[in-house]
């Protein structure tokens, strides 16, 4: 029998414990540099397994409680997405598909639990204006720091996902931080650890691939030909990654994009636009300068105010 | 009481291989602890842990209620975070999306504070002591089963029955409190007595 | 020669020299105001603009505040703007002296001013600047309020979000570039400034970058009495 | 469970019909999902819905709410034809050589000795014969045409998968490949679980529906095994604990009977509780009935409990009806005959059925008494909510005493889990407010009565005044020492019975489990089936020892398990009759040549031969019972039999309205509607996001599922005009609840009997007090009837309209 992967080996700690990541271990600082930092953590990544998932919101329940926030209660709108989307008190989601399978002629319930996607190559990160809003570690996590963000919503924007949201209570950005407090005391994100089903994984990058694997084999052994891993290279992988019983249709899964990427026209942006930018409005001021170096000064000469005078006189 | 916790046995057993390599990935060299402008203090630092059981359904999950203050030595314990006990067989730390609430329903706000009473006809609760409460209990209890109690049958046989006052018991109290209503209630005669397993 | 070069408190004060009357308080005030509230756009949306100017959200109590204000100088600006426009549209509208007028462009830049056809109102690079303004300003009004989350976040879906967010970023470049040889024009070509401060400048001024709208006035007989003498 | 949560990773193929665990019972489905994932396992899921649990299956079958008998009947009538039968297993395990009494038959639906004007059988022909030496006849060449293997076959000849569809409106083809994958279950390599709740229990012939499947599992050889058996997945936390115990009307303490008016003395009851093996060399273990008695007297009574006074028999009531269960004792309520009534921890006004019959109870009664941590609607069942619970406050004239109680969090205490394990839990919080446990309440009210008794008299107050009291506390018994006197003690010093010199256990010392038990009064033990939780070695119930030797899944450290630590119920079934596992890779227990050794406590005595005693030891015939003699009041074996309220008539007995022996009273039956008033069959359930009308108190479960909805099919929807998450009636012949329509692919119209059946799915989780949405339950429109034998509300199957309608009005 395969040992079978449990995120929640220990429980937390309750004496005083020495977080385990800290500023030196950022890679990424949005609108500033990081120096290079002096080790590599291990990456990390939690693996949603949308064929073991039975949509039982657990992860939103735990969400909600280790990070005390206070969503809103709703109505029913005639579906089971409640909330009805992420909002900055719920950073976790799980939304539901009804899906006829063309193939089979039977009904598929697809659940696919959203959130931040910590990207390698975060969108959010390089639209923040803000410096250390938003920050990556060399574990992979991207966290938001509340006390540096402006609520200027750049990472919506960003996000190839939409998954940041703006509270309208203090004005700043809250997305999945992947339990970073929980990890930097060696425990699995609070979503990981309740799901019910194992559904979600917590652990190293590499062997939630391995673990990802076994999976898909299985699931290719149930019928599901094309089962694969979610880790988009478009946005350098995820560390957060699906097992899909239908990887080749993700949009299926409410929309999850088939090949997400940093918009180009947010790399336009965050790129050319600075520098045409800056570059139009050095040019505008050196031209300026230059043409006062060598173009003197336009002055009315006396004989302009005569010629005036002149001509007042004239018409009085 | 043994609240001692054999987490090695589990472990060995348990077959975490994949996690145990991963949590050892994430054990990073000891390092002087300069925390993350971005990293939350882990909340539960200097809390008290107590085992309980999930009280919803059969599956009994093993949980950790974390505290403030500590019930054991007298102090005032106040429930900050509960999650699921990883060294729990059945649940092995997980919990459902009621499980994971469970903190919110301790401290919900409609959790009842003082005994109420409503008067006949009334429109409202009105606050009452327990020992006005438990009097007014007895008393009425008392006064039926005199009047009701019904010693023997027509051929005379001791049927010891009290029928006119019934006791519906809970589907989540522990097996103690079961066995003591079920003493109190047996003794007086109670016949319509009743458990939530009936439904 | 038409109509709308004249503004009803354009006037001829004779005298040495003699003082024409230029802009009214109203309009001066409307000048600053929108000349204000663009330059705190300016700053604030620099600071968003790239992360070596972020410093500049400390003129504004900080990025959150920064943040906040913004949108709303915004609309201070949008709304001054519109009076400015409502005041001088007509006398910016191109007619076909500015042709002749803007192939000697040339002469005017390197201050050889005498050379060219004589002028209304607003020279054409004025009038350039004028409706290019007003566009950006429309433009960054319009993708402003796409990007206004805080109020109007539903009003449009991200990838209308993103385009705005770059067309606001480009419009405020140009409209900064505008803004710098506006003001360049302005302190080049001495004696403009007191148009905006007191608005008059003097005959001397208006003969040399503005004689066509001198001599209208003079035409008009839009000269004032002098004024009595104190003693 | 016959097994226990744990175990499930040890199946190859799961069963979810009846129940759905992975909305219910997430963390114990997890176990499937283990056994998918890492032993190949497969997960057959049969619904009325496409549930949760079906959103991971790898087989779903649609089946008409209600009719699952014929669709079990109906595997077995395949498993019988196709040979996928253990036999080896089932001719040393069963009684299928076991011969039927002379005069027993079945037709038409209804078996020998039925009386239309009691709604009740006579049930003397439902018997073994019983040969000259006393012990029943058996034919182990299975040709006698009356034993029972004969006739379980021509009873399920009848459920082919041509009438399953009819009447199930399962499509053949779906329900051969549910048959298929089923019966290679029979390999005895190959196991299966049948997980149910209370899609089965909440039926007018609930236990049938739950016999039908045991009997599968006995003939697929899956009953004690690793991997299989039988388990009930028990809705509450201690569900399992309250029934152990007894908290019912007709029971005492670990399955004991309270006595009935018939059995007049000790000796009268006693006598039908011989227990006699029926075969020769059987244990059969209920012959120490009187031993767990005697010891249950002692305990409540003590030293008031003597030889004399035949151990306080007559301090028992005696029964004059079969049981005052909720049902009963509401329509009594009803008819104005009870006067005061105690709701601990329970919230009628919308747990039992027809709402309006029971608002019109409660008002009935002079007081009330709720004991609850929560409001809960039957505390304020007097308070005008509106649409919501239209009531005319001031004409109620119910004097209404609520008290805050403790929860969990707060107290001491074990509860019994599903797989029968007693896991002790610690108080961590302090109590708000005012709020007291349980056991001071019940102290509190006991030593009042006690008091007013002893100072006023009164009619036979002895039970009350001799009740063992002897506390530390008297006005607050702890945990611990009510754990102690459930688990029993010696009264007197006990000594070996073969050697008088010898002492097996100082007065007052524990007993080491319920075997010590004995019949004179010198033992005294709470409930005998929990005897061994906590004995000299200490509380067992707190063991946190969480090692599994080889991995089997049974914890045997881990807690206590009842009886006797063990950890799966028969599993001396899981070995053939030599002894050996019929899948060594599963091995339970193994007879080593002179004694059973392995991973679990055997359920047979240790040194019992394997060929000799049989594995289920609590029946007089030491195997299992494919017919079930008299034991069921609805008959031997399981017959399809339409819900009251059904779409379609029974196709298989026309003549036949739900369960002919079903309970119910005369007052009710008007209010039982027609397909034709009321075209749909609807259902009730549970969501994952809430736990009955406790979690819409806390506002996290709030906001995952903040308003009653009830779910309907995209035709049904269609048909009626009715949109997505907009407003519906529903209403029954009982009363109407108003709704947000979930229109849904999950639910789709079922073919039966040639007529198509629109399902409406109702959950349950709504009120009118808490955090969430006011709404209603379901139990505003179900019917007032119960199951046969044990008298469960059908919640399940009943009949509905519905229309578009517009928001409800609140106060």
């Amino acid at each position: 029998m395969e040992p079978s992967p449990h995120t929640a080996t220990s429980n937390p700690p309750v004496a005083a414990t020495a977080a385990n990541l800290s500023e030196r271990d950022l890679v990424r600082r949005s609108a500033s540099s990081v120096p290079p930092p002096a080790r590599q953590l291990e990456p990390v990544a939690k693996l949603i397994d949308v064929s073991k998932c039975i949509g039982c919101k657990a992860c939103q329940s735990a969400c909600i409680e280790w990070n005390d926030t206070n969503p809103a209660i709703e109505t029913n709108v005639g579906v089971y997405e409640n909330p009805h989307d992420l909002t900055p008190d719920m950073f976790t989601l799980m939304r539901f598909t009804e899906w006829d399978n063309p193939q089979t002629g039977n009904l598929e319930w697809l659940i696919r639990k959203d959130g931040c996607m910590h990207c390698e190559d975060p969108g959010c990160l390089k639209a923040c204006p803000a410096p250390g809003a938003i920050v990556q570690y060399s574990n992979g996590i991207v966290d938001f720091v509340h006390e540096n963000c402006i609520g200027c919503g750049y990472c919506i924007k960003g996000c190839p996902f939409n998954i940041p949201r703006i509270s309208k209570v203090d004005h700043t950005a809250y997305k999945c931080t992947l339990c970073s407090d929980r990890v930097s005391v060696g425990q699995g994100p609070a979503c990981a650890k309740a799901c019910p089903t194992h559904a979600i994984s917590f652990g190293t990058k590499e062997d939630m691939k391995t673990l990802a694997n076994s999976r898909i084999e299985d699931l290719k052994s149930r019928g599901y030909e094309n089962a694969g891993l979610y880790d988009p290279p478009g946005v350098g992988g995820t560390h957060v990654m699906y097992v899909l019983h239908h990887n080749d249709q993700p949009e299926i899964y409410s929309n999850l994009p088939r090949d997400p990427r940093i918009s180009p026209v947010v790399n336009a942006w965050k790129g050319m636009a600075k520098y045409l930018g800056f570059a139009a409005m050095g040019l505008a001021a050196a031209a300026g300068v230059l043409h006062s170096a060598f173009v003197s000064p336009n002055r009315v000469s006396s004989e302009d105010e005569e010629k005036a005078e002149d001509l007042v006189k004239e018409k009085t | 009481m043994n609240m001692e916790l054999s987490r090695r046995g589990f472990l060995k057993a348990a077959g975490v291989g994949v996690a145990g390599s991963t949590l050892g990935a994430f054990g990073f060299p000891e390092l002087e602890a300069a925390e993350a402008a971005a990293i939350r203090p882990f909340k539960l630092t200097n809390t008290m842990e107590t085992r309980n059981t999930c009280p919803y359904c059969s599956v009994a999950c093993g949980i950790i209620m974390y505290s403030k203050g500590d019930l054991r030595k007298g102090e005032t314990a106040e429930i900050v975070h509960i999650e699921g006990d990883a060294d729990h067989p059945t649940n092995r730390g997980t919990l459902c999306p009621k499980g994971a609430a469970l903190k919110d329903f301790v401290k919900a706000e409609t959790r009842l504070k003082t005994p109420m009473m409503r008067k006949p006809g009334s429109d409202k609760f009105e606050r009452v002591s327990w020992e006005q409460a438990l009097d007014r209990i007895a008393r009425l209890m008392k006064d039926d089963r005199d009047a009701n109690f019904i010693a023997t049958n027509q051929a005379g046989v001791p049927v010891n029955r009290w029928t006119t006052v019934g006791f519906l018991a809970a589907s989540a109290t522990t097996n103690e409190t079961a066995y003591l209503t079920y003493k109190v209630v047996r003794s007086t005669g109670i016949v319509a007595f009743d458990n939530q397993a009936r439904v | 020669m038409a109509d709308r070069d004249i503004a009803k408190e354009d006037a001829i004060h004779p005298g040495r020299p003699v003082v024409v009357s230029r802009y009214n308080l109203g309009a001066r005030i409307n000048h600053w105001i929108t000349a204000a509230s663009l330059i705190l756009l300016a700053l604030s949306g620099l600071a968003f603009f790239h992360p070596s100017l972020f410093f500049l959200t400390g003129l504004f109590g900080g990025g959150q505040d920064a943040r906040a204000i913004h949108p709303w100088i915004g609309v201070v600006l949008f709304f001054s703007f519109a009076g400015l426009f409502i005041r001088f549209w007509r006398a910016n509208l191109p007619e076909k002296s500015d042709k002749a007028w803007l192939a000697h462009a040339n002469d005017m830049i390197t201050g050889n001013e005498e050379k060219m056809p004589e002028v209304g109102r607003y020279n054409p690079i004025q009038k350039f600047n004028f409706w290019v303004m007003a566009i950006l300003i429309i433009a960054l009004i319009v993708t402003g309020f796409a990007i206004w989350d805080q109020y109007f976040f539903d009003w449009t879906t991200i990838p209308q979000k993103r385009i705005a967010v770059l067309i606001h970023s480009l419009a405020a470049v140009a409209l900064i570039c505008i803004w710098i040889v506006h003001v360049y024009a302005a302190i080049w070509a001495r004696g403009t400034l007191s148009a905006m401060t007191r608005g008059s400048v003097t005959g001397g001024w208006a003969w040399k970058h503005h004689r066509r709208w001198l001599k209208e006035l003079a035409e008009r007989h839009r000269v004032k009495k002098p004024a009595a003498p104190a003693e | 469970m016959t097994n226990s949560w744990t175990d499930i990773r040890n199946t190859d193929l799961v069963v979810i019909m009846g129940g759905n665990a992975a909305e219910a019972h997430p963390c114990g489905f997890k176990w499937v999902t283990e056994a998918k994932a890492n032993r190949g396992a497969k997960l057959i899921v049969v619904d009325p819905r496409f549930t949760r649990s079906a959103s991971v299956s790898d087989f779903y079958a649609p089946i008409r709410q209600g009719t699952d008998i014929a669709f079990l009947l109906g595997l077995i009538n395949y498993c019988i034809l196709n040979d996928k039968i253990q036999w080896q297993y089932v001719k040393a395990f069963t009684n299928v050589a076991y011969i039927v009494k002379e005069g027993f038959a079945y037709n038409d639906g209804l078996f020998t000795g039925y009386d239309e004007s009691k709604r009740d059988y006579d049930r003397s022909t439902w018997e073994y014969e019983i040969g000259p030496d006393g012990f029943a006849v058996v034919d182990d060449t299975l040709q006698n045409p009356r034993c029972v293997w004969n006739l379980l076959k021509a009873h399920v000849a009848t459920y082919t998968p041509e009438m399953v569809e009819r009447i199930c409106g399962t499509p053949k083809d779906k329900f051969l490949k549910v048959a298929e994958m089923v019966s290679e279950c029979s390999s005895p390599t190959k196991t299966m679980t049948s997980m149910y709740a209370l899609g089965w229990t909440q039926h007018s012939k609930g236990s049938q529906n739950i016999r039908a499947m045991a009997m599968l599992q006995l003939l697929l050889g899956n009953i004690g095994v690793r991997g299989g058996g039988m388990n009930a997945l028990r809705g509450h936390s201690n569900i399992q604990g309250l029934t152990d115990i007894g908290l019912m009307s007709n029971l005492l303490p670990g399955y004991l009977n309270i006595p009935v008016e018939r059995e007049a003395d000790f000796t009268t009851y006693m006598s039908s509780r011989a227990f006699k093996p029926l075969r020769p060399n059987q244990t059969s273990y209920w012959q120490n009935y009187k031993k767990f008695f005697v010891s249950f007297q002692k305990a409540m009574w003590g030293d008031a409990a003597t030889v004399q006074n035949d151990f306080a028999y007559q301090y028992l009531p005696k029964l004059d009806v079969p049981a005052y269960d909720v049902l009963r004792t509401f329509e009594m309520m009803h008819q104005g005959k009870v006067n005061g009534y105690f709701c601990q921890g329970f919230n009628p006004l919308l747990a039992f059925p027809n709402r309006q019959k029971i608002t019109e109870s409660l008002s009935k009664l002079k007081w009330l008494v709720t004991m609850d941590p929560l409001e809960t609607e039957t505390a304020r069942f007097w308070e005008n909510h509106g649409e919501y619970n239209n009531v005319n406050t001031a004409s109620i004239q119910t004097e209404v005493i609520q008290l805050p109680t403790t929860c969990f969090a707060e107290e001491d205490g074990a509860l019994v889990n599903s797989g029968r394990w007693l896991q002790w839990h610690w108080a961590g919080g302090t109590p708000p407010g005012e709020a007291k446990h349980d056991t001071w309440i019940m102290a509190q009210i006991h030593l009042r009565l006690r008091a007013l008794y002893e100072k006023e008299g009164g009619p036979f107050p002895d039970p009350m005044l001799n009740l063992t009291w002897n506390y530390k506390d008297r006005n607050e018994p702890s945990a611990e020492e009510l754990a102690r006197e459930l688990n029993g003690y010696a009264v007197e010093t006990l000594y070996d019975p073969a050697d008088a010199t010898k002492v097996v256990l100082e007065k007052g010392k524990q007993v080491v489990n319920f075997s010590v038990l004995r019949d004179d009064g010198t033992t005294a033990c709470g409930c005998w089936i929990f005897s061994g939780c906590f004995n000299e070695a200490g509380n067992n119930m707190a063991r946190r020892d969480n090692s599994d030797p080889d991995d089997t899944g049974a914890y045997p450290n881990w807690t206590f398990s009842w009886p006797l630590n063990r950890r799966i119920l028969y599993n001396r079934a899981s070995a053939d009759l030599q002894g050996n596992p019929w899948d060594p890779s599963r091995k339970l227990i193994a007879w080593d040549g002179t004694k059973w050794a392995g991973y679990d406590v055997p359920d047979i005595a240790p040194n019992a031969k394997p060929d000799t005693v049989g594995p289920f030891i609590m029946n007089q015939e030491g195997v299992s019972r494919l017919f079930a003699r008299g034991l069921m009041r609805d008959g031997p074996f399981p017959v399809h039999y339409e819900p009251f309220e059904a779409p379609i008539a029974n196709v298989i007995a026309p003549k036949i309205r739900g369960n002919p022996v079903a309970r119910i009273f005369q007052s009710d039956v008007a209010q039982f509607a027609t397909s034709d008033e009321f075209p749909y069959a609807a259902t009730s359930y549970r969501l994952t996001e809430h736990f009955h009308y406790w979690t819409k108190h806390n506002r996290v479960n709030a906001t995952l599922q903040p308003e009653f909805f009830v779910e309907i099919s995209e035709q049904l929807a269609a048909e009626k005009g009715i949109a997505h998450g907009g407003w519906v009636r529903v209403w029954s012949k009982r009363g109407e609840v108003k709704a947000k329509a979930v229109v849904t692919k999950r639910i789709k119209p079922l073919m039966c009997d040639g007529k198509p059946v629109h399902v409406v799915g109702i959950p349950l989780h709504w009120g009118f007090t808490g955090a969430a949405r006011k709404g209603w339950g379901p139990n505003s429109l179900t019917p007032f009837v119960g199951d046969a034998n044990i008298e469960t509300p059908e919640y399940k199957a009943f009949l509905v309209n519905i229309e578009p309608t517009t928001a409800p009005v609140a106060v």
